[in-house]
């Protein structure tokens, strides 16, 4: 929680914490080390990778967020929507379910990327065509279960409307499984966009991403580890802030992923 | 209801699923911009080079006409020609396709046998120093990067050990399963660490269900209280998120495969789309697509073995 | 003797030579097949190859070459019949990615086994260079209509230095010695196998590991790290590579000369030759790149003066110019240049948006005319430098290289230096040409840079020739 | 009284939380001869269920900790033992039948194997023995065809046979001494009687010594040697079982016996209700009704198979009648009350609520009867929604009732007062709630409808008996006063015959006997009401069990509740 805590003050006052522009080049300090000057030393254009990595903040915590954020709202409505109607909607439902999960993702992404063009907007286009998919699921599988409850059915004998009673008494129920899930989730969105990074597909530049960054710094991996070492740690840290968040949530609300 | 029955069932609506697949797949990579001839011909492309490629390949016909030829080959077992490498699709993939299967398949193992101690380990140990750390662990698994991962294991095995090749693929059957060594590692460090996860928590809920009390109750040790009843009762959850992940494994080893220079499907895949091969990206489509969905199909079929209430 | 092992981006995609325009391809076949007319090692001059001697008719339009003997790998004779079909396959086959250049031959005819004369529509002052380009390698006729082409582009039937004796499609193209090599006498090792390795980094442990012998495609960034392993060396041969930022001269203040030489003065290109090439590229002058035949020496070479630049833009009227600069994404060096260009430029009170792009859709972007400026390179296939300035500022189909640059002048002089067949006058031709061209800032030159290939110390003589060609028949393992 | 087998000498066992140090059983001393049967009862959670766990060293949490006292098994002191003597005891000494065996039962692994893995550890049989042994005990718990239920799945089997499997598990590591926690309150009385039945069968075969834990005084006087009494974490009171019914000491022994409703109280009480002016029109009138499930077909097998949980019902009910519903478990009692409300698929026959028919308007009807009836779920507990609060809950049903925004919470109160909850229940979620509880808040929810007919389904059923009387004059006066009309349904009997004027039996999905209650009870005309009205556990321990049933048949296929089964795709 702390960790996020952290993440969350970089991101925000990036400006003020940063001891440099993030996209300033100064061709005199290419390639050093960690020093005063620079405690994380910088890449090859000169930059300061503490700023770098602090700005890179701002853009990872809204990949994160974004990334999770549309598919969850439509996959659990989707879900809700599927599992309580039943019948030939639930059948159809399944089967694009099926489609999207089968479908290779890295062709959608590639291909969208190609259509929009490289950058966060693909990128969480992509994976909100995708991800939402595992909501779902999962709400749907929950929804089946719940509205054969009794309370659901209750709710029915009372009078309530059909949405009322998908939205307000059975999706907040089904949705707390997934909530934590969307915990891991975020992580997994994060090292999607790494690997993105990877294809030569990030943000554009000069932009500061800790995906594209690590992947860009790999040609100096053995030469200047600095540049890969530090946004990759930002990563794993960010990733495991989030799991803990997942686990207390977890733990709140009495769920196990 | 005789509950295997979904087994005979389940596959004719395979079809529908791959037939959509197909359908998106081939929308969407002729909407992608850029022209596979122009690919071909590099800068000193000439319009009627460019023109003269597009008749050859049929694709100046109109989208539903490639779109019928296409499922007419496919009817009859043939998926075209690569643009870019001049054979059959089919061929290509075949290829290509033992090298992704063997890589999915032993990290897949390798997983198996990290998670499962892991997670029994931390499960057992609950909330303290085994438990913490296993949970660490298996959050930085899932953090890292795999390319960056993947070079790291490279600089310390094989390049300061000398223990195993830097990358590639071997010839023999030993000679391989060697070359996939670092691969499957790779993988597996944060595959295990997913289902370490889940199978933790699930082992967790076992272990303290009423379950498990009972067979402690008639005097059962631990040991027999842990692989009979909680072991089988947590493993279900655990199966059907594996599989979900080998189908994102399967169209996701590009990474892996290019760090370690294997020669698979999922290069393949993204250079086919990169030089918009689009016979090739189809079938590749394809091929990932009728895996997924026999791995699911799988994982169903094992959930109802492993747990008799599960009808589908 | 011992086999090379070779570490490279990516695998092969065919063996058949008119069907690709790919130096990954290239590179491998013209080991493979043997050509007519042969490049030699520093790509200065033509030298036999198939044909042990030549005679040109007085017109200009009838070659008559003399071949020597020679066999395929399948031990069967080399004829000129051969070297007629295959001339004419790369005009006229429906797959063949070359026709355009090879339509200036009328025909192509063996009037004996050794005496292959070939008529020319037109003179051609290129046309003895473009026989030595990998496309027009030499095949078997027998072997072709026997094996078929799809059989023939996987093992095909040739008469260079190796054949190919197994292709493991995606990861290796394995070479042999070929023993009907005219010149097998010539060639040390046993083998050699071509392997893709994707991965800089894995490519580059892999030679710094011992396992494999050499590696291609060397990043800048590892030269000064690789140089100081004394069990390796860092080969860095001249080549034809240049690298320029194309400008689109239809987009607004870009058709004014002005504002495009001020763009010239508002690029340190020796900052991008210290920082993306870490100082081992030379800042180009001229579009035919040094090494190449007839490059200009002295061509102008604008100084970096941004506040120079500022004011012609003002004065042109473009003070507040943006520029939409296409990048290909993926590749590292395009990428890192953007980045600084757009600082640079912004010094010139010029605003870069850049916009990354897939790579082959950066090519439909360029051709539509959907980009203010982008980098890309050139690297020649051939020794003329006719085909290079034909493409670029002859006024051929692709607009100029897409860049849209008109000017009639030069037009003319390309064509007249096409047929100009003495020496001199066409030097003297290509100064002109090369002298116009930036003065009216076709494009921008930015640098010129080597192939950077790395071995481990006991290979020798692994040279690359500056139009790329690998001499393997030369190299040694101990 | 023989000589002790097990001593139970002082045991406390405290809970450490957030708070401190809180004692949950307070220095229980008790002794138990060989071949006894201990009757355990007392309120819901006086720690009947801890004692038992603590006799095994089997808290059901590292926070409760066994602070003081020794257990004397035999002469050893198991507080003190150590894991491995432990190992041994557990199961092979002393053998326990958890209170719900639904969870307890491993549900993917056979029941069968279940029983075998006992016998094997403990008497370290081959597969083969082991197998033939758990068919032997299989047959000892009184499944009619062992062998192919040695291969059934827990949840294949209904409540009553799980019941027994627990039992069968139970005894497969031979022990000495067999603790039954609650073994028959999930289920009804007939099958109650028989599981009783078969405790006391095996004692006598196998000289077993048990401990019974109730908290229906009725059962444990059936059942039991002697008699202990649990409150609060204190035994207040122990002894024989006559002596201990005759004059108990304690004040709440005393109301225990006095409120356990097979006394014949104020059975004439019925007869002072209000009688309804004879009216022109039924209020509800259900015509020849039946409800098919799906179930499935067979591998190959063409078409769905059905289940018919109602066959051919027809029922009139009169404005303010209060009509009683009893019968067995799975008779159909729960289907018949949402098919009503529309809450089950009608797939023959007519239902028509003051007028509105449901058959053929359905829309209009259900309107009406959902504004104008309520239901009250049998589970209390999973028929509340368990992230709003209650006053959230009971605020909805009013707003989407038209309520005044202004007037409710003041109507909130009034209802929870209705129901006898404290007013600061508007704030808790169900989560925090005890069953009974929870049962109120659901009959508040009901009243807030402020319907002219209520259906309620078990509603009293997890309530102590003290509580369940408070209820019951609720509803009395709420007949009394508003005219409601009430179905009330019930597998206890004893409750029906104080409350309603009119019962109906219903057996196997058909109404067998009908009429007022008084003459039912009286003189029932079937054979299955007499053996349900037989069936109930007296108090008075000379007025022996009677578990004779039609057929064994019937209790291996009445199957569980409504909420056990995942149900097809049924929309409303
Ligand atoms: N894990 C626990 N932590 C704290 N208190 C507990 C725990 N388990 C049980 N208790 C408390 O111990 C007391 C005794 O519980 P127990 O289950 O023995 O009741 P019981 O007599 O069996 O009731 P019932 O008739 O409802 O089964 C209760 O007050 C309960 O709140
Ligand atoms: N949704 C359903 N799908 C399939 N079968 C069902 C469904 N609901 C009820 N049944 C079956 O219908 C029969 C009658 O069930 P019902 O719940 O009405 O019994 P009940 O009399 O209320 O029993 P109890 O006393 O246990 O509550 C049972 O055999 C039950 O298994
Ligand atoms: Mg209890
Ligand atoms: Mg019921
Ligand atoms: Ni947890």
């Amino acid at each position: 929680m702390a960790v996020l805590g952290l993440f969350l003050v970089l991101a925000v006052f990036a400006p003020f914490i940063a001891p440099y522009d993030p996209i300033f080049q100064d061709a005199a300090a290419r390639l050093h080390a960690p020093s005063p000057a620079h405690p994380l030393g910088t890449d090859n254009f000169g930059r300061d990778i503490l700023s770098r990595v602090i700005w890179g903040a701002r853009i990872d915590l809204q990949i994160a967020v974004i990334g999770v954020v549309f598919p969850f709202i439509i996959g659990t409505t989707l879900g809700t929507i599927a599992g309580f109607f039943g019948g030939i909607v639930d059948v159809i439902f399944m089967r694009v379910v099926d489609v999207v999960l089968a479908f290779p993702f890295l062709v959608l992404m590639l291909s969208i990327i190609a259509i929009l063009g490289p950058g966060l907007g693909s990128f969480y286009i992509a994976m909100a065509l995708v991800g939402w998919v595992s909501y779902a699921r999962l709400v749907r599988a929950q929804i089946l279960v719940l509205k054969n409850s009794d309370y659901a059915v209750a709710a029915i004998s009372l009078g309530f409307s059909r949405s009322r009673v998908m939205f307000r008494h059975l999706l907040p129920n089904a949705a707390a499984g997934s909530l934590v899930f969307v915990m891991s989730d975020a992580v997994l969105v994060l090292l999607n966009g790494a690997a993105i990074s990877y294809l030569g597909l990030g943000v554009q530049p000069p932009l500061a991403e800790w995906g594209v960054m690590v992947a860009d710094g790999q040609s100096f991996i053995s030469t200047a580890w600095w540049i890969t070492l530090f946004p990759g740690l930002s990563i794993v840290l960010l990733a495991f802030g989030f799991s803990l968040l997942g686990d207390a949530l977890a733990d709140l609300m009495g769920v196990h992923e | 209801m005789h509950r295997y029955r979904f087994v005979l069932y389940r596959p004719l609506q395979f079809l529908p699923v791959l037939l959509g697949i197909s359908i998106i797949t081939f929308v969407l990579v002729r909407l992608i911009p850029g022209d596979p001839a122009r690919v071909l011909l590099g800068s000193r492309a000439t319009p009627a080079a460019i023109a003269n490629i597009r008749a050859q390949y049929g694709l100046d016909e109109p989208l539903w006409v490639q779109y019928f030829y296409f499922i007419g080959n496919l009817g009859q077992g043939e998926m075209g020609k690569s643009i870019l490498y001049k054979i059959d699709v089919l061929r290509l993939i075949a290829t290509r396709l033992e090298p992704t299967l063997a890589l999915v398949l032993s990290s897949v193992a390798q997983s198996i046998l990290i998670a499962v101690p892991l997670a029994a380990l931390a499960a057992r140990h609950r909330t303290r120093l085994p438990d913490h750390a296993v949970r660490i662990v298996s959050t930085l698994g899932i953090g890292f990067p795999p390319f960056w991962l993947a070079l790291m294991l490279i600089i310390l095995f094989s390049v300061r050990l000398g223990i195993f090749p830097v990358s590639g693929y071997g010839g023999s059957l030993t000679d391989k399963l060697y070359h996939l060594a670092l691969p499957s590692l790779t993988v597996a460090l944060s595959l295990s660490a997913v289902l370490t996860r889940s199978l933790r928590a699930a082992m967790v809920q076992a272990l303290e269900s009423d379950v498990a009390t009972a067979a402690r109750a008639r005097g059962m040790p631990e040991s027999i209280v842990f692989w009979r009843h909680v072991l089988p009762n947590s493993l279900v959850p655990t199966v059907n998120l594996l599989a979900v992940n080998i189908g994102w494994l399967i169209g996701g080893t590009v990474v892996v495969e290019s760090v370690f220079a294997l020669p698979g499907l999922g290069q393949l895949l993204v250079r086919a789309i990169f030089s918009r091969d689009y016979m090739v990206v189809q079938g590749v489509a394809m091929v990932f697509a009728c895996a997924t969905v026999l791995v699911n199909f799988l994982a169903d079929i094992i959930t109802v073995a492993l747990d008799p209430r599960v009808k589908l | 003797a011992g086999v090379l092992t070779i570490g490279r981006r990516e695998d092969s995609t065919t063996f058949d030579p008119i069907k690709t325009a790919q130096n990954i391809d290239f590179w491998v076949f013209s080991n493979v097949y043997d050509v007519l007319v042969r490049v030699d090692k520093s790509a200065s001059k033509l030298e036999p190859g198939l044909a042990e001697s030549w005679t040109v008719s007085e017109d200009g339009l009838t070659y008559t070459l003399k071949l020597r003997e020679a066999k395929f790998s399948d031990g069967s004779p080399l004829t000129a019949g051969d070297a007629a079909f295959s001339l004419l396959r790369i005009r006229d086959d429906e797959g063949s990615l070359w026709s355009d250049s090879y339509k200036v031959i009328d025909t192509a005819v063996a009037s004996d086994d050794r005496t292959l004369v070939i008529k020319l529509k037109t003179p051609s002052a290129p046309f003895l260079s473009t026989l030595a380009m990998p496309g027009a390698s030499i095949i078997s006729q027998k072997g072709m209509e026997t094996l078929g082409p799809d059989t023939y582009a996987e093992s095909p039937v040739a008469s260079g230095a190796f054949t190919v004796k197994e292709w493991r499609r995606g990861d290796r193209v394995i070479l042999e010695k070929n023993p009907n090599f005219w010149e097998a006498d010539r060639v040390k090792l046993d083998g050699v196998e071509w392997i893709s390795v994707p991965d800089d980094n894995t490519r580059m442990l892999n030679v710094q590991a011992g396992q494999l012998d050499a590696a291609i495609f060397v990043p800048f960034s590892r030269v000064a790290e690789l140089k100081k392993d004394s069990n390796l060396v860092v080969h860095m041969d001249p080549s034809t590579r240049e690298d320029h930022l194309l400008i689109n001269h239809e987009k607004g203040a870009l058709a004014k000369k002005e504002v495009r030489q001020a763009l010239d003065m508002a690029i340190d290109k020796q900052a991008i030759v210290d920082t993306v090439t870490f100082g081992l590229g030379e800042v180009a002058n001229s579009f035919i790149p040094k090494g190449a035949l007839y490059h200009y020496a002295e061509n102008l070479q604008r100084p970096f003066d941004p506040e120079k630049a500022k004011q012609m833009l003002a004065d042109a009227g473009a003070s507040d110019l943006a520029l939409n600069y296409v990048v290909r994404a993926g590749d590292e060096i395009v990428e890192q240049t953007a980045v600084l260009l757009q600082q640079q430029l912004a010094k010139a009170g010029i605003t870069v948006n850049i916009q990354k792009v897939d790579p082959s859709q950066e090519w439909d972007m360029l051709v539509a005319g959907d980009y203010d400026v982008g980098v890309n390179y050139w690297t020649n296939d051939i020794l003329d430098p006719d085909q290079k300035t034909t493409f670029v500022v002859g006024h051929d189909t692709n607009m100029n290289y897409m860049t849209r640059y008109k000017n009639d002048k030069v037009k003319d002089l390309v064509t007249a230096a096409r047929i100009e067949m003495d020496p001199a006058k066409r030097e003297a031709m290509y100064i002109d040409i090369q002298k116009m061209a930036k003065d009216d800032v076709h494009w921008i030159d930015l640098y010129y840079s080597p192939y950077i290939n790395v071995s481990r110390s006991n290979i020798e003589n692994f040279d690359q020739n500056p139009l790329g060609r690998f001499f393997l028949e030369d190299t040694v393992k101990n | 009284m023989s000589a002790p087998l097990l001593c139970v000498h002082d045991l406390t066992v405290a809970v450490q939380d957030g708070a401190g140090p809180r004692v949950l059983l307070d220095r229980i001393s008790l002794d138990l001869g060989a071949g006894d049967v201990l009757g355990l009862v007392g309120e819901s959670g006086s720690g009947k269920s801890l004692l038992c766990r603590a006799l095994i060293r089997l808290l059901p949490s590292p926070k409760l900790r066994i602070t003081g006292g020794a257990v004397f098994l035999e002469g050893r002191d198991l507080v003190t033992a150590d894991e491995r003597e432990m190992l041994k005891v557990r199961g092979g000494e002393i053998g326990m039948i958890f209170q719900n065996p639904t969870s307890h039962l491993d549900p993917v692994m056979r029941v069968g194997d279940q029983i075998a893995e006992g016998i094997r550890y403990h008497q370290g049989l081959s597969q083969r023995a082991a197998r033939a042994a758990a068919v032997e005990i299989l047959a000892q718990v009184g499944f009619a065809d062992p062998n192919r239920q040695y291969n059934g799945y827990p949840h294949e089997f209904s409540g009553g046979m799980r019941q027994r499997a627990m039992i069968g598990v139970a005894l497969s590591s031979n022990p000495k001494i067999l603790i039954a926690d609650e073994p028959t309150t999930a289920l009804d009385v007939t099958i109650q009687a028989q599981i009783l039945r078969l405790l006391l069968d095996i004692r006598d075969r196998r000289g077993l010594t048990v401990i019974l834990i109730s908290h229906d005084l009725g059962v444990v006087a059936q059942t039991c040697d002697r008699i202990a009494v649990m409150r609060n974490g204190e035994l207040v009171e122990q002894g024989d079982k006559r002596s201990l019914l005759a004059a108990p000491q304690h004040p709440y022994t005393k109301a225990l016996i006095e409120s356990h409703p097979s006394m014949p109280g104020e059975g004439v009480a019925t007869a002072a209700i209000a009688q309804p002016a004879p009216a022109l029109r039924p209020l509800l009138e259900i015509d020849d009704l039946h409800v098919r499930f799906p179930s499935g077909a067979g591998l190959f097998a063409a078409g769905p198979k059905t289940i018919s949980a109602v066959k051919g019902v027809s029922l009139r009910i009169m404005p303010g009648e209060t009509v009683g519903i009893v019968g067995e478990s799975g008779s159909g009692k729960s289907t018949l009350a949402r098919a009503i409300l529309g809450l089950a698929p009608l797939s023959s026959g007519h239902i028509s609520f003051d007028g509105a028919d449901l058959g053929q308007n359905r829309a209009k009807a259900l309107q009406k009867l959902r504004s104008e009836a309520a239901m009250v779920f049998q589970d209390p507990f999973n028929a509340l929604n368990p992230r709003l609060t209650i006053g959230e809950m009971v605020a909805e049903v009013l707003r989407v009732h038209g309520k005044a925004v202004a007037d409710i919470p003041a109507r909130i109160g009034e209802l929870l007062d209705l129901v006898g909850l404290e007013r600061e229940f508007a704030d808790r979620k169900p989560r925090s709630m005890s069953g009974g509880q929870c049962q109120r808040a659901g009959i508040a929810r009901a009243l807030a409808v402020e319907p002219r007919m209520i259906i309620a389904d078990e509603c009293v059923a997890a309530l102590d008996v003290t509580i369940q009387a408070q209820i019951i004059d609720l509803f009395r006066a709420l007949t009394a006063r508003m005219s409601l009309t009430l179905l009330f349904i019930a597998h206890d009997l004893a409750i029906v015959r104080n409350l309603c004027e009119r019962v109906v039996v219903m057996y196997r999905g058909e109404i067998v006997e009908e009429g007022r209650c008084a003459d039912v009870f009286a003189r029932p005309q079937h054979a299955y009401t007499a053996s349900l009205i037989r069936a109930i556990p007296d108090i008075d321990p000379d007025k022996p069990l009677r578990a004779d049933l039609l057929s064994p048949s019937v209790a291996e296929t009445g199957s569980g509740r409504v909420s056990d089964q995942p149900s097809a795709a049924f929309n409303w």
